[in-house]
């Protein structure tokens, strides 16, 4: 039945994170018919589970309110969620998509009354927590989710668990049955926005990210800092639960690095930066934080940031990429390296170490459409060259490491390139 | 439009499912909906918003002719696919993340808790009377072609793309030829695997594209003299260099007049104003006459060897140069010192860096300049100064931690981007106000101003696109980079923020789509972004207007002019529908078919007041739909409670809150008000521009209505409340509700 | 002055980075240095050396041929490949500080007496000879390089090691006299030689 | 079952009555118990270590080394060449990836070889014996003849540098390798987990030539194992063995410390574990006495 609605005419954006939401909305708001397909039971992507945004502080889901109130009001956009794309064939102005839906096991019935989650006793690692914190095996994304539905984990179907969820749903929303469907759609144009994942830190072998509790990564340490996260907003570490007021930054972890990424993710040292005041924040004088560097990479306007943070005297900067860490006795993180700008050692220890991970895309590790391009790192190329003979567009992160605002920037510009093709197509059918 | 419309016909629903029906008497809310409400026909469903609810109320509509409902049920924020009835009028009341879902849970709360459905009950049915179906702004605009200002590689790409939409446009650059300073470089930095060789840049072949286009029409040695009108009827006049004026009509604006560089004379320490010593534009220079042989100076001496000084006259915290980093200088030097290898392996090109900036895949191309043998030294230029024949660069180098010096044949300083963006509002604003004031030179300065800008707009609020930071005309938000303070006008390129071609490239084509989008919107009558779609529009009873001029001057988007006799003359297509204007009338003229004084005013009055010895206080909260509101309704979803004697209306602004509200509300003994807006001040978060901050300027000045009343001020609270602000937000609530209870009952109780 | 470096003086004038390129083992890697530091931290012996290798490669890159080629600082190498390993732009650190110990040592600029280059001289003689190493001549010669007194002192000090691996025969005093040595010692002579030649002819040491 | 066969370069200080002539016994045992046929190549040279650089500069280096691997393809064709020495299959293993990557060295060394009346083409591989133990045999084959289990020993795997940097075993970590924990447990021994000197370098290449600079590094290696409460260290690498173990009793002198920490093979534990004695084990060649290993021997 999906197949039924979509024709030569619509356009398909692959991803919902921001990159993928902006692009669906600024063609829908064009007029234009839209399938939004994503691969997690809810949109709004990694901005979703982030705390802050720099350089403005403000807070990602303050923008996601607005798309989704967009999103909400317009009745141009399908959105498909816990769906993945198995294949495309065709060509520029007549593809044809193979879908994959997963089943969520609760229906469009769902009130989020939360009756479900009550009822069941497992719990899992809860992926929007980067399994930092567990949830029941039947739950809601988080507070910003949509749709707003729960969803049950695989793991209790069959289980008594699964059926005391389904009783204890006065709204037959609870479907145990549902199956995995797979359905074919035709689109005219695609928009393929399918952002990043943080770079494996366990990789990072001097690191030790995988034998110190106390070694975490950038991403994680957003959720420490969110009042809904795993420590209610409190930055304590891992290992013992002290107050990490001694913390230090790691940039390129990954990052600018030919054994593992070799691109720069641009975003990371303005993130780190960014996290130097949720320390402050937290500790007030009492914060210290570190910043290990090679080279400060923010352009543009963000240089008054870094001016802002290098005046704050809790924060210190050190140009040299951090040999290796060990742990002491106390499971303190000791940092070991040279201080290259004239040459000092350094055995440094701190409360906490934050590993600014490198962006790497997603487009590693899921089946593309064929001719798709992409560069050394996997990231998609030619979103930026003028209208090429290609149908289907990169956006946002999907097309190069990208902080919040050029994403969007990019995707915006992907949507005008994907209504060319279906405008194309239209003329050519005498559509318009 | 008032009088062309059909018989209004009321209809409640109340909901009992979620667990509505356990903790509240759904019978006494329906009867309340019918009694007090006044609703023509009333509803209960235990699942209203399953299939067969939704049915029930679309036959409502179908066969009673319902056309105004009020679903009393979720939170707005809920459940928006199924309660979606595009042809009535509907109000939500928030009986679920509003009522049972922060109420303390036990029988000890069933009255409050009772007590604040009952009023939400009565809210939403007094507000339903009071709204009528948007059906959007009548005075339609046709035009859907765009004018883009500057024909360099953004003004280019933002033609050439809306052009290949279908759309047609007209281009107007200044100078005799198209290109801008794209079209002045030799080559330009890759952009695409293996990222390792400087490229051609397409740009003489774009700018022949643009001009054969069918529909693209090039205007050269043009500026724009005059733009008037609004998003879908902008009137533009063009003025030649002849001094000939064409007027053209356009739908939407893409402004791409990108940037001037910072002069090196200001950079004597640097050697600026030496011979042998140039910007990169001047290297530029140099390469297209070398072209692709050895480079040689303008003496005609072969380079042997070349320094590059990075951030030259940027990132600057004296105050005397630019203080931002214009992000492309890196990978533009690396590119240059290309130049000069390429040409010949056996020339010294050194670049000295403080941080080298080549962001993403640009790596590798700093990795191909290492592999050609340019050689990057961290250090801090200290001066050049001239030697013999050529040039001495002393810098310190960060490394060895010592001064080092390095004999050059010839110097390039790379010095930033300065956007070309016009006048500065802010000032033109001040000016104006001196020169309305009498001021000779507040009206000379204004003249001279004037000469500079680039749109020449007639807007009440000044000729150009308001700046931000540094003189780049962007937008203020993360999540919408086109989201500018000028409907139907979108900055591209350099002018917004300093970038490099790829950047701009991207940039152009989105404004572009921006633009066809603001174009599209206003030939419907629907309003453009944030609130996109939205068919209300602000209507205003002139007869009853006292020319205050308040809203003329305090519209964020410059909606609003005056005509002679200095009465508001609406632009429909450029407002954004956020009712600043609304809020700030004196006489309450303005107001949107949804959305208005009486909307607001009737949920006030709307509620039940209990008298001075029921302990029982009633605070009114109007919080901003975007941020404190979300917030209320999650601490709802998290089920974290707060106090029963609240009373929550959201408002689409804190801009939008007319005072009048207050007064009422403290008229009719309501105990305090709190006012919930979002972050104000530099960073602030109001996509309005400053709702937050004029809600809290036209408070300051109730102060003393209050004491007139008897009451103290702090009856009228603001607060900050971030949208994460769940937990925050209830205590803000509870401590607010204690204080009041402190304070005792307000004098005016019973006399409302 | 060495006649060697006063050529190399000559050829080069100042471009040191070219001299490095084209005559020290992986020279042509030194400009992809990006100043990092990683290798810097993660030498052993890094609180014993003044220039960390990023720090020798800035150097080169900066022409100072001479703080570069008298440093020590490549001696110190224990060759545990920490820093190969580790390196974001994957220069054969490593090598390139043998390289330069190398070169440094072949101009005569390197320092002198510094033990692990004396060591290096004594171990080469000692594997030249029999095409294998003899463990008991290449110790004594290390010791008594200072003399035959200091090597005596030398003796003492290490004879309660030296009678512990003989006890447990892990050291064999009839190894003063022949010991293990390759049979086609004369090839292996006659094919270093040859190797040296067409190295210094690569390298430009002779034409 | 048929013995896999091999070209077998012991280096130098594997020779009779060299510094870890303790090593050559316990090898016989395991590679016989696995079935691992050791063909010594004839007329071997040294590797020159990495310490040749100084004199010997570059091609120097590469031609003694493919010295080594022509005799295996003149000699032992089809085999690979196997070495117990980290030194000498990394000299070995750079060399043959070298000329094979740059063809010019790869005819100057053959120009130099003829010399010695040899000629390469590059078709050996050169590997280290733990490969070929762990990739050839593997773990479960390699548990299989033990006899008796080394329970109650905990012991330190100290992996040291050359095996393990810069090419290191398949599929480890440079930073944090398993297999010689894996080994010590595959004995039945304990490891000592979270032994943080693991991969650290004990300045054997200085030994001589900095005495107290390798001394602080093998000072910092057995205290460390100490800690760990190791009753022994166990390592793949000869000159690691020697250093660490020798000159213990030389830091106790100098620096009033009471270092006697046993530094044994992995193939001595084997042999043990396979039943051997103390002879076959090589255990009286080790200079601080490994007495629990004597203890279960009996």
């Amino acid at each position: 039945m999906t197949a039924s609605i979509a024709t030569s005419q619509t356009i398909l954006v692959v991803g919902g994170g921001i990159g993928g939401m902006t692009a669906a909305l600024e063609a829908a708001e064009c007029g234009k018919q839209v399938i939004l397909v994503e691969r997690n039971a809810t949109l709004g992507g990694r901005t979703a589970l982030l705390y802050r945004y720099f350089p403005k502080m403000c807070h990602p889901t303050c923008g996601m309110e607005i798309n989704l109130r967009r999103l909400k009001g317009n009745r141009n956009v399908r959105v498909m969620t816990m769906t993945e794309v198995l294949e495309v064939s065709g060509v520029r102005g007549d593809y044809t998509v193979k879908l994959k839906l997963s089943p969520r096991y609760v229906n469009a019935n769902c009130t989020a009354c939360g009756e479900c989650a009550k009822a069941v006793e497992t719990e899992i690692d809860n992926p929007y927590e980067y399994n930092l914190a567990k949830t029941r095996a039947a739950y809601l994304p988080h507070n910003m989710a949509y749709p707003m539905h729960y969803v049950l984990d695989p793991s209790i179907i069959g289980t008594a668990d699964a059926e005391k969820a389904r009783a204890a749903c006065k709204y037959d929303a609870i479907e145990l049955d549902m199956q995995e469907e797979i359905v074919e759609i035709k689109a005219g144009a695609i928009v393929w926005a399918t952002g990043w994942k943080p770079y494996d830190a366990a990789k990072i072998q001097p690191y030790g990210y995988d034998r110190f509790a106390n070694v975490i990564t950038s991403v994680e340490f957003e959720r420490f800092a969110n009042p809904h996260g795993p420590t209610g907003g409190k930055l304590l570490r891992p290992s013992d639960g002290k107050e990490a007021k001694n913390i230090a930054f790691i940039q390129c972890a990954g990052s600018r690095d030919e054994n593992h990424l070799r691109h720069c993710s641009r975003i990371c040292c303005m993130a780190s930066l960014k996290q130097t005041h949720y320390v402050r924040e937290a500790y007030g004088d009492d914060a210290k934080s570190t910043i290990y560097y090679i080279d400060i990479r923010v352009i543009d306007r963000l240089e008054d940031f870094y001016l802002k943070v290098q005046q704050d005297p809790t924060v210190s900067f050190i140009k040299s990429k951090v040999a290796k860490i060990v742990e002491d006795k106390a499971g303190n993180p000791v940092l070991h390296g040279v201080d290259t700008e004239g040459y000092h050692r350094y055995a440094t220890t701190h409360d906490l170490v934050v590993l600014a991970v490198g962006m790497e895309p997603e487009t590693r590790g899921i089946k593309l459409p064929d001719d798709m391009l992409l560069d050394s790192s996997g990231f998609i190329e030619g979103s930026n060259l003028p209208a090429g003979v290609e149908g289907i567009y990169g956006a946002g992160a999907a097309t190069s490491p990208l902080d919040v605002n050029r994403s969007v920037q990019s995707a915006t510009a992907a949507a005008l390139r994907a209504i060319q093709v279906v405008h194309k197509t239209s003329t050519v059918e005498g559509v318009r | 439009m008032a009088d062309v419309k059909i018989e209004m016909k009321t209809a409640a629903y109340v909901c009992s499912g979620c667990g509505l029906g356990d903790k509240l008497d759904v019978g006494q809310l329906a009867r309340i909906a019918q009694k007090e409400g006044k609703m023509a026909l009333v509803r209960q469903h235990d699942f209203l918003c399953n299939s067969e609810g939704v049915q029930m109320i679309r036959d409502d509509i179908e066969n009673e002719a319902v056309t105004h409902i009020c679903i009393a049920a979720c939170s707005r924020r809920a459940k928006t696919e199924a309660f979606n009835f595009p042809s009535v009028a509907m109000t939500r009341a928030n009986l679920r993340e509003g009522v049972i879902w922060v109420v303390a849970e036990g029988a000890a709360h069933d009255e409050v808790r009772q007590e604040m459905a009952d009023d939400y009950v009565r809210m939403g049915c007094a507000e339903l009377k009071k709204s009528r179906m948007p059906e959007g702004n009548p005075n339609h605009t046709q035009l859907k072609n765009l004018l883009v200002v500057g024909g360099g590689i953004s003004g280019l790409t933002a033609a050439f793309e809306a052009a290949e939409t279908g759309y047609e446009v007209i281009l107007v650059e200044k100078q005799a030829q198209l290109g801008g300073w794209a079209g002045k470089l030799w080559k330009r930095a890759p952009y695409k695997t293996p990222y390792a060789e400087p490229q051609e840049t397409g740009v003489a072949a774009l700018a022949a594209r643009v001009s054969a286009h069918p529909l693209i029409t090039v205007h050269l040695n043009s500026t724009i003299a005059e733009t008037a009108g609004a998003p879908g009827r902008f009137a533009v006049k063009l003025a030649q260099e002849s001094g000939s004026i064409t007027e053209v009509a356009v739908g939407a604006i893409v402004q791409a007049t990108g940037f001037t560089t910072y002069d090196i004379a200001k950079l004597p320490e640097l050697g600026g104003g030496l011979a042998h010593v140039v910007d990169q534009a001047g290297l530029e220079a140099l390469a297209m006459a070398a072209n692709g042989g050895v480079m040689k100076r303008a003496d005609g001496r072969e380079v042997k060897s070349v320094v590059f000084l990075q951030c030259a006259g940027q990132r600057d915290d004296s105050g005397q140069h630019l203080p931002y980093c214009s992000g492309h200088c890196c990978a533009t030097s690396i590119k240059q010192a290309m130049y000069f290898k390429d040409a010949n392996p056996d020339v010294n090109a050194v670049v000295v860096y403080d941080d080298l900036r080549v962001p993403g895949m640009g790596e590798d191309f700093y990795r191909s300049a290492q592999h050609k043998g340019v050689i990057f030294a961290k250090g801090k230029a200290s001066s050049v100064t001239t030697e013999s024949n050529g040039l001495k660069v002393n810098y310190k180098d960060l490394i060895l931690d010592s001064g080092a010096t390095i004999q050059a044949d010839l110097v390039v300083l790379a010095t930033g981007q300065v956007p070309s963006s016009g006048v500065d509002v802010i000032l033109w604003d001040k000016l104006t106000k001196e020169a309305d004031g009498g001021s000779i030179e507040a009206k000379q300065q204004k003249s001279e101003l004037k000469s500079i800008s680039i749109l020449n707009l007639t807007y009440r609020q000044g000729p150009d696109v308001p700046k931000l930071k540094y003189g780049f005309a962007d937008s203020h938000f993360i999540c919408f980079p086109y989201e500018t303070q000028r409907t139907g006008i979108y900055t591209a390129g350099p002018v917004r923020r300093p970038m490099d071609i790829m950047q701009a490239t991207e940039d152009a084509t989105g404004a572009a789509l921006k633009a066809i989008q603001a174009a599209e919107n206003a030939s419907l009558g629907r309003a453009a972004h944030p609130r996109a779609g939205d068919l209300s529009y602000p209507i205003v009873r002139l007869e009853g207007c006292t020319q205050c001029k308040r809203c003329t001057v305090e519209c964020p988007f410059g909606a609003i002019d005056e005509d002679e006799r200095r009465f508001p003359v609406f632009n429909e297509q450029r407002c954004r529908r956020c009712g600043t204007c609304m809020g700030a009338c004196p006489v309450r003229v303005i107001s949107f078919e949804n959305y208005s004084v009486d909307t607001v005013g009737n949920q006030i009055k709307a509620i039940e007041i209990p008298d001075e010895f029921s302990e029982k206080p009633r605070v009114l909260i109007l919080a901003c739909e975007n941020d404190a509101y979300p917030a209320l309704d999650m601490a709802g979803l998290s089920r974290i409670v707060y106090s029963a004697f609240v009373r929550i209306i959201p408002v689409r602004c804190l801009g939008s809150v007319n005072t009048i509200w207050i007064t009422d509300a403290l008229n009719s003994g309501y105990d305090g008000v709190m006012m919930m807006g979002c972050k104000k001040g530099d960073e602030y978060q109001c996509h309005f521009v400053k709702g937050s901050e004029l809600a809290g300027y036209r408070m300051s000045k109730i102060g003393d209505t209050l004491t007139g009343m008897g009451l103290e001020p702090e009856r009228v609270s603001s607060f900050e409340v971030a949208i994460t602000d769940n937990a925050k937000v209830a205590g803000f609530i509870n401590d607010y509700v204690a204080q009041l209870v402190e304070m005792g009952p307000s004098p005016m109780k019973g006399f409302g | 002055m060495s006649e060697l470096n006063q050529k190399a003086v000559a050829k080069y004038e100042n471009n040191f980075l070219r001299e490095v390129e084209e005559r020290v083992e992986d020279g042509e890697w030194v400009k992809m240095c990006m100043q990092c530091g990683v290798c810097a931290g993660s030498c052993p012996l890094g609180n014993a050396w003044e220039h960390s290798p990023q720090k020798l490669f800035r150097m080169i890159m900066a022409g100072k041929r001479e703080e570069v080629l008298t440093s020590d600082a490549m001696w110190m190498c224990t060759s545990c490949y920490s820093c190969i390993v580790r390196c974001p732009r994957k220069l054969p650190i490593t090598h390139i500080m043998h390289g330069l110990a190398h070169y440094s040592h072949r101009l005569e600029l390197a320092p002198k007496g510094q033990p692990t280059r004396e060591l290096a001289r004594i171990f080469w003689q000692n594997l030249v000879k029999t095409g294998r190493v003899n463990e008991l001549k290449f110790s004594l010669a290390v010791y008594f390089k200072d003399g035959f007194v200091q090597g005596i002192k030398n003796l003492l000090s290490m004879q309660g090691i030296a009678l512990g691996l003989v006890k447990a025969r892990r050291l064999n005093p009839m190894e003063i006299i022949g010991g293990h040595k390759c049979r086609d010692i004369g090839g292996i002579q006659k094919m270093l030689a040859k190797a040296r030649e067409i190295e210094d002819r690569r390298q430009g040491f002779t034409s | 079952m048929a013995k896999k066969n091999y070209a077998f370069y012991p280096g130098c200080s594997s020779q009779k009555g060299a510094s870890a002539s303790n090593f050559v016994p316990s090898i016989g045992v395991m590679c016989d118990k696995l079935d691992i046929q050791l063909n010594e190549i004839p007329d071997w040279n040294c590797c020159s270590a990495s310490i040749g650089y100084g004199e010997g500069g570059q091609l120097s280096r590469l031609v003694l080394n493919a010295r080594n691997l022509a005799l295996v393809e003149q000699n032992l064709p089809g085999q690979d060449l196997v070495s117990g020495c980290p030194a000498c299959w990394l000299s070995t293993r750079e060399t043959a990836e070298k000329l094979n990557e740059v063809d010019s060295l790869m005819a100057d060394t053959n120009e130099a070889l003829k010399e010695a009346g040899l000629h390469l083409s590059g078709t050996v591989k050169a590997r280290h014996l733990i490969e070929v133990l762990i990739e050839d045999v593997g773990f479960e084959a390699m548990k299989e003849p033990v006899v008796k289990p080394l329970e109650g020993l905990k012991i330190a795997g100290y992996v040291g540098c050359q095996t393990n940097r810069p090419f290191g075993i398949a599929g480890e970590s440079f930073e944090n390798p398993q297999y010689l924990d894996k080994m010590i447990e595959m004995v039945g021994a304990e490891a000592a987990t979270g032994y943080e000197q693991k991969v650290t370098c004990c300045g054997g290449a200085l030994a001589f030539s900095e005495p107290e600079k390798s001394q602080k590094q093998i000072r910092d290696i057995v205290e460390s194992a100490y800690d760990h409460g190791a009753d022994m260290i166990v390592t793949p690498c000869q000159l690691c063995q020697a250093n660490v173990e020798i000159y213990q009793s030389e830091i106790n002198k100098k620096q009033g410390t009471k270092l006697a920490m046993p530094v044994v093979y992995y193939s001595q534990l084997m042999t043990v574990a396979y039943g051997g004695n103390s002879k076959q084990a090589g255990l009286d060649g080790n200079i601080l006495r490994p007495q629990k290993l004597f203890d279960i021997i009996k």
